[in-house]
């Protein structure tokens, strides 16, 4: 008797929805994108699962998870990056006090 | 390629020229000459080509070359333009495409090309001359380039266009279209130092003048129009029963014909065109212009244009002549034409501005030619305007030649005198040789010397005409204005090349370059052999060596072939007699002219040499009569009283009324109804925002929250509505 | 008898299942087992490695070195052990607890496991899985955190700077280090180490030299230690991240450092000089062990030559090096050698090897041109006037740059 | 409950209590390791899923990339990291509870799945998951494009990072 599909899939539900949460609640942007790679990290962990369980015999569970990696690394490049240069210019990366962008 | 199409396609490469010019090459003065050239190197090419073609066609006067298209739809007919060939076309295009080209040639050494920039030269004034150095380093004043060198191109080519399509023509509308076109041209060129009052003063007289006339050619053109209803020569004038239909039909009008009246109207064109008297003043003017311009407008082409116009109409001016009585048009044309022949050549032999000379001859020739036409002597009068293009365009570029190099002398010698002025010249022969024998040429065939020149036999068969058709008046008066003629040619001869230099400009006078001189040449060529295809058959010992050309091809223009008169003595010895002795009487009179000399002339007559000087003060006359009283009327009447007090009254009244009405608009129905809704409309716009905006606080986390939750909420409702809902 | 740790392996086995425990059990306790007497041994390899180091240091800097405790003072390092065990244990005020002590554990740890994926011989592998190079890549990465983890927690700027350099440094030389890496999995086809191993009856060093260089440099820098010692450089940030450190901890601390320049001349013998192989090593498997620790020990004294050889380099040049030179000539490299096993792919072995070494040996020839003719463009730009706020700065730096580069024109 | 079922159940909740700390500590250091600590239970479940190769590139790129540059930006901007404000915005109440709708919804549309009863099949030995994967992302008819999209993006972002965080001066 082994793990069913349907636990990992739980595990990812349980761990996108704290990914969220985060994302929603947290002020510092460096929280923000922690819990953005949570949420990837959900999407990966299904990916995967559902390769394991239900399409191993082709690949492409693992390749999209490969693709979520790439975007990950970039996204939290580029991400880091925008908020050093807010930093520097503001002196905050709180997400709650960036907010040029209104009336 | 047919050869309609290439009569269709002589008018068009100076016009192409033209638009090159103005549009492209304005500013590069070579390419500028080089384009306006060979555009007429290119028509001159198809011209004699259609010529060589269409002489060798026999009986061309009856069945010539013709094509046509229709153009503007008229009611149910179509005006048709098209092109026709016949021999007068042909012996005009001839001497139009020998002319033209010269005359190019002739304005690239005239306006000094290659010459550097002026000093101070500027648009629309003559160049003054450039100062260059020398290699020993002391400055001396040379000919500047004309600083409007591309325009001047421009306009010459617009101008042939005309002439060409004027010519190949085969209805009186594109006639008259040329005809206009060329009228621009001459104004423009008359004006092309725009900036001396003079050449403004005689750009806008022969506009005027020459509008005159046209008015009245139109007026023709219409009636006639109305009359037959089509434009058509060979609808016209080749049509016996048409013309004896309007032969005999009465106007009503000074008991004119229909034909006649159609007739005057456009001879009255054609006086102003040819500047005849008594709307010749706008000509002598008229030399403000280059000399070139000069030449070619106001000596060799569109001057002859009124000639060719009467002899195209010629049929239509013959309708209703019975057995060889000239009709009542053609006697006013004779009157016209004589009188102006004695009376031009009068004014010429008192004249001191040699192109003013040549002016006046050209309108007494114009003359001589008009007398033609009016006694029915078409063949001469055709054969006399060929001759009379060649040898007076030959004449005005050998003064114009000559006025280059006394402007040369005066550069040298920084006199301040007037280089055309004939009294400050004198002993050019040695100066410049070419232009002396080629002017000599010209002046003798002008003078109608006798068996070598052209002028002789075009003139002796004028003379021969008027004589036959017992025309004495015209004959006499016709032998006088010959005498004058001859005398005032030699007079102008005598004073500007042979005896001594007057003047150290004159001594230091200088030859043209070859692109005058060459023209020159050529021009004199013809001035001499052309004549020889017009000898009477029936003229003693030299009469049969070459064949009446003249009359056998010309004459079968018409119709009924006018019989040629039968030889005699007296219109040769006459004709020989005043020639000679005018020449001999000018030699006499002015052999001998010391500097600043009065005319001996002047001595001689006395108060008449003033009236001649004064040109019999016809332009005095003109201003008192017409001028003066025109801005009387213009100052008084139309100024003061009708635009001031009628037409800007009622401006102003309609002005008040709709000031009122507009404001009544303004304050009752634009403020409260209009600008309320519009206030409304953006005060409510304003006011939503001010509601709406709070909602955007900049906040990412607030819009995700924002939205997420309104997704939720919607799935929810949508789950509702259909899993839930059944 | 040619095997003898699998036949203990075997009759271990078949105790405990006699005694009758479930086989899932009996495979834990054996893993276990294997995995102590690993890092016990790696471990005592360790403090063989505290002598080693210092009798070799010594003898660079023309001295004796320990020579009192023991025999050639070999019980040296038992006695330094046994002085970081009694020292006092401090912590720094205002030091993250937790992460403060959990970074030597990381430290030390991050090494070790590494050795599990390294074929000892044979028939003797810790984890022989599939993608064992990928495996150490990913555990030198956590070496790394733990040394930010102890740089950041300990709550001192000098270890803050150690920390912020490590992240630099390290991540940095990763990269080329990772290219080199891949290059004898291509010329393996394989990721596992014991495939490469196996593989090479030709050691790749003579196939890939220049991938061998490469990763030798890179690693050096991974380990941090000179030319690359900028994250402990004591005559500038103390002493880096372990500054506050003191007792055991850094003692941790130091041998995972030193263990760690072993496992890399492990990693480099493996991977370029065959690992186990030698002769006889097929009959009796238990010898490569000690081909591979022979092989290991060269590269280490390779290192420490070069350690205590070689003056520390300025930060700057430390990642223009790697970003300018090191990681697109390792690119290239891959490349050339990913066509060039393409092209070779049905030649004998042997001219295979030629061509490669050949292929080597040109790019090696061309990068040393370059190499060249950018000193001499170097040495021109020294003294040129930079723009300074005041001209006294200038001239003492020109002079401050000026002697240098003229020892470097003579020398 | 077999073994490998307890190793789960205890990884997992090892896991999600990571996750749950890295969202609610309040010192990012600390939320930046619990991070690490969450990626590294991913991994181990990657390798339960048979997808070590998977597991190990976790490790590489989260752990020893992503991580570290997250700590890293953490520790260049410290003087807001862990300041004593309030960790959470204002709505947090509603996060938590959009969050928990987000969980119920995905847990109940998952069950709705045909494979959600799905059991591990036998991976038959001949096929290589990691060869086949390298074949799958460099053949040009599965997954070459996207491939070579995401080595495009890299890029892409390596240099908008060094030009958006360039430091003029």
């Amino acid at each position: 008797m082994m793990v069913p599909i349907s636990w990992y899939l739980i595990f990812a539900a349980a761990l996108f929805s704290i990914g969220l949460f985060g994302v929603l609640s947290r002020k510092n942007a460096i929280a923000i994108l922690m819990s953005i790679e949570l949420m990837l990290n959900a999407v990966n962990i299904n990916l995967v699962a559902f390769w394991r369980y239900s399409y191993s015999l082709e690949i492409s569970g693992q390749a999209f998870a490969v693709m979520v990696f790439a975007v990950a690394a970039a996204e939290v490049a580029v991400g880091l990056a925008i908020f050093i240069s807010v930093y520097r210019r503001r002196g905050t990366i709180s997400a709650d006090e960036i907010d040029l962008l209104k009336w | 390629m047919n050869i309609e199409s290439i009569i269709w396609l002589i008018p068009f490469p100076p016009l192409i020229a033209f638009f090159l010019i103005v549009l492209i090459t304005n500013r590069r003065k070579k390419a500028s000459h080089t384009i306006a050239i060979c555009a007429a190197l290119i028509s001159w090419l198809l011209s004699l080509l259609v010529y060589w073609f269409a002489s060798s066609i026999d009986n061309l006067g009856q069945n010539p070359i013709v094509s046509s298209i229709p153009w503007i739809p008229t009611g149910d007919s179509w005006l048709q333009i098209g092109v026709q060939f016949d021999p007068l076309t042909a012996v005009t295009i001839f001497f139009v495409a020998w002319t033209v080209l010269m005359i190019f040639i002739y304005s690239v050494g005239y306006h000094n090309f290659g010459h550097p920039k002026g000093d101070h030269d500027r648009p629309g004034l003559p160049p003054h001359g450039a100062t260059v150095s020398d290699v020993h380093g002391h400055k001396n004043l040379v000919p500047s380039i004309e600083p409007m060198y591309s325009r001047f191109f421009a306009f010459i080519g617009l101008f042939a266009f005309g002439m060409y399509l004027l010519v190949v023509s085969n209805n009186l509308l594109t006639l008259f279209i040329g005809w206009e076109i060329m009228g621009l041209c001459s104004y423009i060129l008359i004006g092309f130092w725009y900036a001396k009052l003079s050449a403004r003063a005689a750009m806008i007289k022969a506009f005027l003048t020459t509008r005159v006339g046209d008015v009245f050619m139109l007026l023709g053109i219409v009636y006639l129009y109305s009359k037959t209803g089509t434009l058509y020569f060979r609808d016209i004038l080749y049509n016996p029963e048409v013309l004896h239909e309007l032969g005999t039909t009465a106007s009503g009008f000074l008991g004119f014909s229909v034909a006649g009246l159609i007739g005057l109207l456009l001879f009255i064109g054609a006086v102003g065109k040819s500047a005849q008297w008594p709307l010749h003043v706008w000509l002598p003017d008229a030399m403000e212009g280059p000399t070139p311009v000069s030449a070619m407008i106001h000596a060799a082409t569109m001057v002859s244009a009124g000639v060719y116009l009467t002899l195209r109409i010629f049929p239509l001016l013959a309708a209703g002549m019975e057995h060889g009585h000239p009709t009542q048009i053609m006697n006013i044309i004779a009157f016209i034409g004589t009188f102006t022949a004695i009376f031009a050549a009068t004014i010429a032999i008192a004249q001191n501005d040699i192109k003013r000379v040549l002016a006046y001859s050209t309108i007494s020739q114009l003359g001589f030619m008009f007398a033609a036409i009016g006694i029915g002597a078409y063949i001469a009068a055709a054969f006399h305007l060929v001759m009379h293009a060649f040898f007076k365009a030959l004449l005005f570029l050998g003064s114009g030649s000559v006025i280059h190099g006394m402007e040369h002398g005066i550069y040298h010698t920084g006199e301040h005198i007037d280089p055309q002025d004939m009294f400050n010249m004198g002993g050019l022969r040695k100066r410049m040789p070419v232009t002396f024998i080629t002017f000599v040429i010209g002046g003798l065939a002008l003078a109608g010397f006798p068996l070598i020149t052209a002028g002789f036999w075009s003139k002796d068969e004028i003379f021969a005409d008027a004589f036959g058709h017992n025309h004495w008046v015209v004959f006499i008066t016709l032998a006088l204005a010959a005498l004058l003629t001859a005398y005032y040619t030699m007079r102008q001869i005598t004073l500007t090349f042979l005896g001594e230099s007057r003047t150290d400009a004159a001594e230091h006078a200088h030859e043209s370059v070859w692109t005058m001189t060459l023209p020159l040449i050529i021009l004199a060529f013809f001035a001499i052999v052309l004549g020889w295809v017009g000898i009477p058959e029936d003229f003693p010992f030299i009469g049969n060596i070459i064949p009446n050309y003249a009359h056998d091809f010309v004459g079968e223009t018409l119709l009924a072939e006018p019989e040629t008169v039968n030889f005699e003595f007296h219109p040769l010895i006459t004709s020989i007699i005043v020639s000679l002795g005018g020449l001999g009487l000018g030699w006499i009179v002015y052999r001998k002219i010391k500097s600043g000399a009065v005319d001996p002339a002047k001595k001689a007559l006395g108060p008449i040499f003033v009236i001649l000087e004064n040109k019999y003060y016809f332009d005095e006359l003109y201003d008192f009569l017409f001028v003066k009283p025109a801005y009387r009327v213009a100052e008084n009447f139309s100024y003061k009283w009708m635009d001031r007090k009628i037409i800007d009254g009622a401006i102003h009244w309609v002005a008040q009324m709709s000031i009122v009405i507009g404001s009544f608009l303004r304050n009752f129905i634009d403020k409260p109804i209009v600008n309320g809704f519009g206030d409304w409309v953006g005060e409510s716009t304003k006011k939503l925002g001010t509601v709406f905006r709070s909602i955007q606080t900049g906040r990412v986390q607030q819009y995700m929250l924002l939205a997420l939750v309104t997704l939720a909420g919607f799935t929810a409702l949508l789950y509702y509505l259909l899993v839930a809902g059944h | 008898m040619t095997d003898p740790i699998t036949w203990i392996a075997n009759w271990l086995e078949k105790i405990l299942e006699g005694i009758g425990l479930p086989s899932g059990i009996v495979i834990l306790i054996l893993t276990i087992l294997g995995v102590l007497i690993v890092v016990i041994f790696v471990l005592v390899m360790d403090i063989f490695l505290v002598w080693m180091e210092r009798k070799v240091v010594a003898r660079f800097q023309d001295r004796l070195g320990p020579n009192r405790v023991g025999p050639y003072g070999l019980i040296q390092p038992i006695a330094d052990v046994i002085k970081l065990l009694i020292k006092e244990d401090t912590t720094p005020k205002g030091a993250d607890v937790l992460v403060y002590n959990l970074a030597p554990v990381i430290a030390l740890a991050s090494v070790l496991v590494i050795w599990a994926v390294i074929p000892f011989a044979p028939t003797l592998v810790g984890a022989e899985i599939n993608i064992g190079i990928l495996f150490i890549v990913a555990f030198g990465g956590i070496g790394t955190l733990a040394i930010i983890m102890a740089g950041w927690s300990s709550n001192n700027k000098y270890a803050l700077i150690g920390a912020f350099r490590t992240v630099a440094q390290v991540v940095s030389y990763e990269i080329p280090m990772v290219i080199a890496l891949l290059i004898p999995v291509i010329l393996a086809r394989t990721m596992s180490i014991q495939g490469i191993v196996e593989s090479q009856e030709l050691w790749n060093i003579v196939i890939a030299p220049l991938a061998a260089a490469i990763l030798l440099i890179s690693s050096i820098a991974e380990i941090g230690r000179t030319p690359f010692d900028l994250l402990e450089a004591e005559s500038e940030i103390v002493a880096g991240f372990h500054i506050e450190y003191s007792g055991m901890k850094f003692g941790l601390f130091y041998a995972g450092e030193l263990l760690h320049a072993l496992t890399i001349g492990a990693l480099f013998s493996t991977l370029f000089l065959g690992g186990w192989r030698g002769p006889f090593v097929e009959q009796v498997p238990v010898l490569g062990v000690i081909y591979l620790f022979i092989k290991a020990f060269l590269v280490y004294f390779l290192i420490m030559w070069i350690r205590y050889t070689l003056p520390r380099i300025r930060i700057d040049h430390m990642l223009n090096f790697n970003w300018k030179f090191l990681t697109p000539l390792a690119l290239i490299m891959l490349m050339v050698t990913a066509i060039m096993d393409k092209l070779l792919s049905n030649y004998s072995k042997i001219s295979y090897a030629i061509v490669m070494l050949a292929v080597n040996i040109i790019i090696i020839w061309a990068v040393l041109l370059v190499l060249k003719s950018y000193s001499s463009f170097e040495r021109q730009q020294v003294g040129v006037l930079r723009p300074t706020a005041n001209p006294d700065a200038v001239l003492s730096h020109i002079v401050k740059e000026t002697s240098p580069a003229q020892e470097a024109t003579e020398s | 409950m077999t073994f490998e079922q307890l190793l789960f159940i205890l990884i997992a909740a090892g896991t999600l209590g990571a996750a749950l700390l890295v969202v609610t500590t309040r010192n990012l250091i600390h939320a930046a390791l619990w991070l690490i600590a969450t990626l590294f239970g991913v991994a181990i479940l990657f390798v339960f899923l048979n997808a070590g190769f998977l597991g190990v590139v976790q490790v590489v790129i989260y752990i020893g990339a992503i991580a570290i540059l997250m700590i890293f930006a953490i520790m260049l901007t410290r003087q807001v990291a862990d300041t004593k404000g309030p960790r959470f915005n204002e709505n947090w109440l509603w996060a938590l509870f959009i969050s928990l709708v987000f969980f119920a919804a995905i847990a109940y549309i998952l069950s709705l799945l045909p494979e959600f009863e799905g059991t591990k099949p036998i991976l038959s030995s001949e096929i290589d998951p990691i060869k086949q994967l390298g074949v799958a992302l460099v053949s040009p008819d599965s997954y070459l494009l996207a491939f070579e999209l995401a080595s495009v993006l890299l890029l892409a972002a390596l240099i908008g990072a060094v030009i958006i965080a360039w430091e003029q001066r």
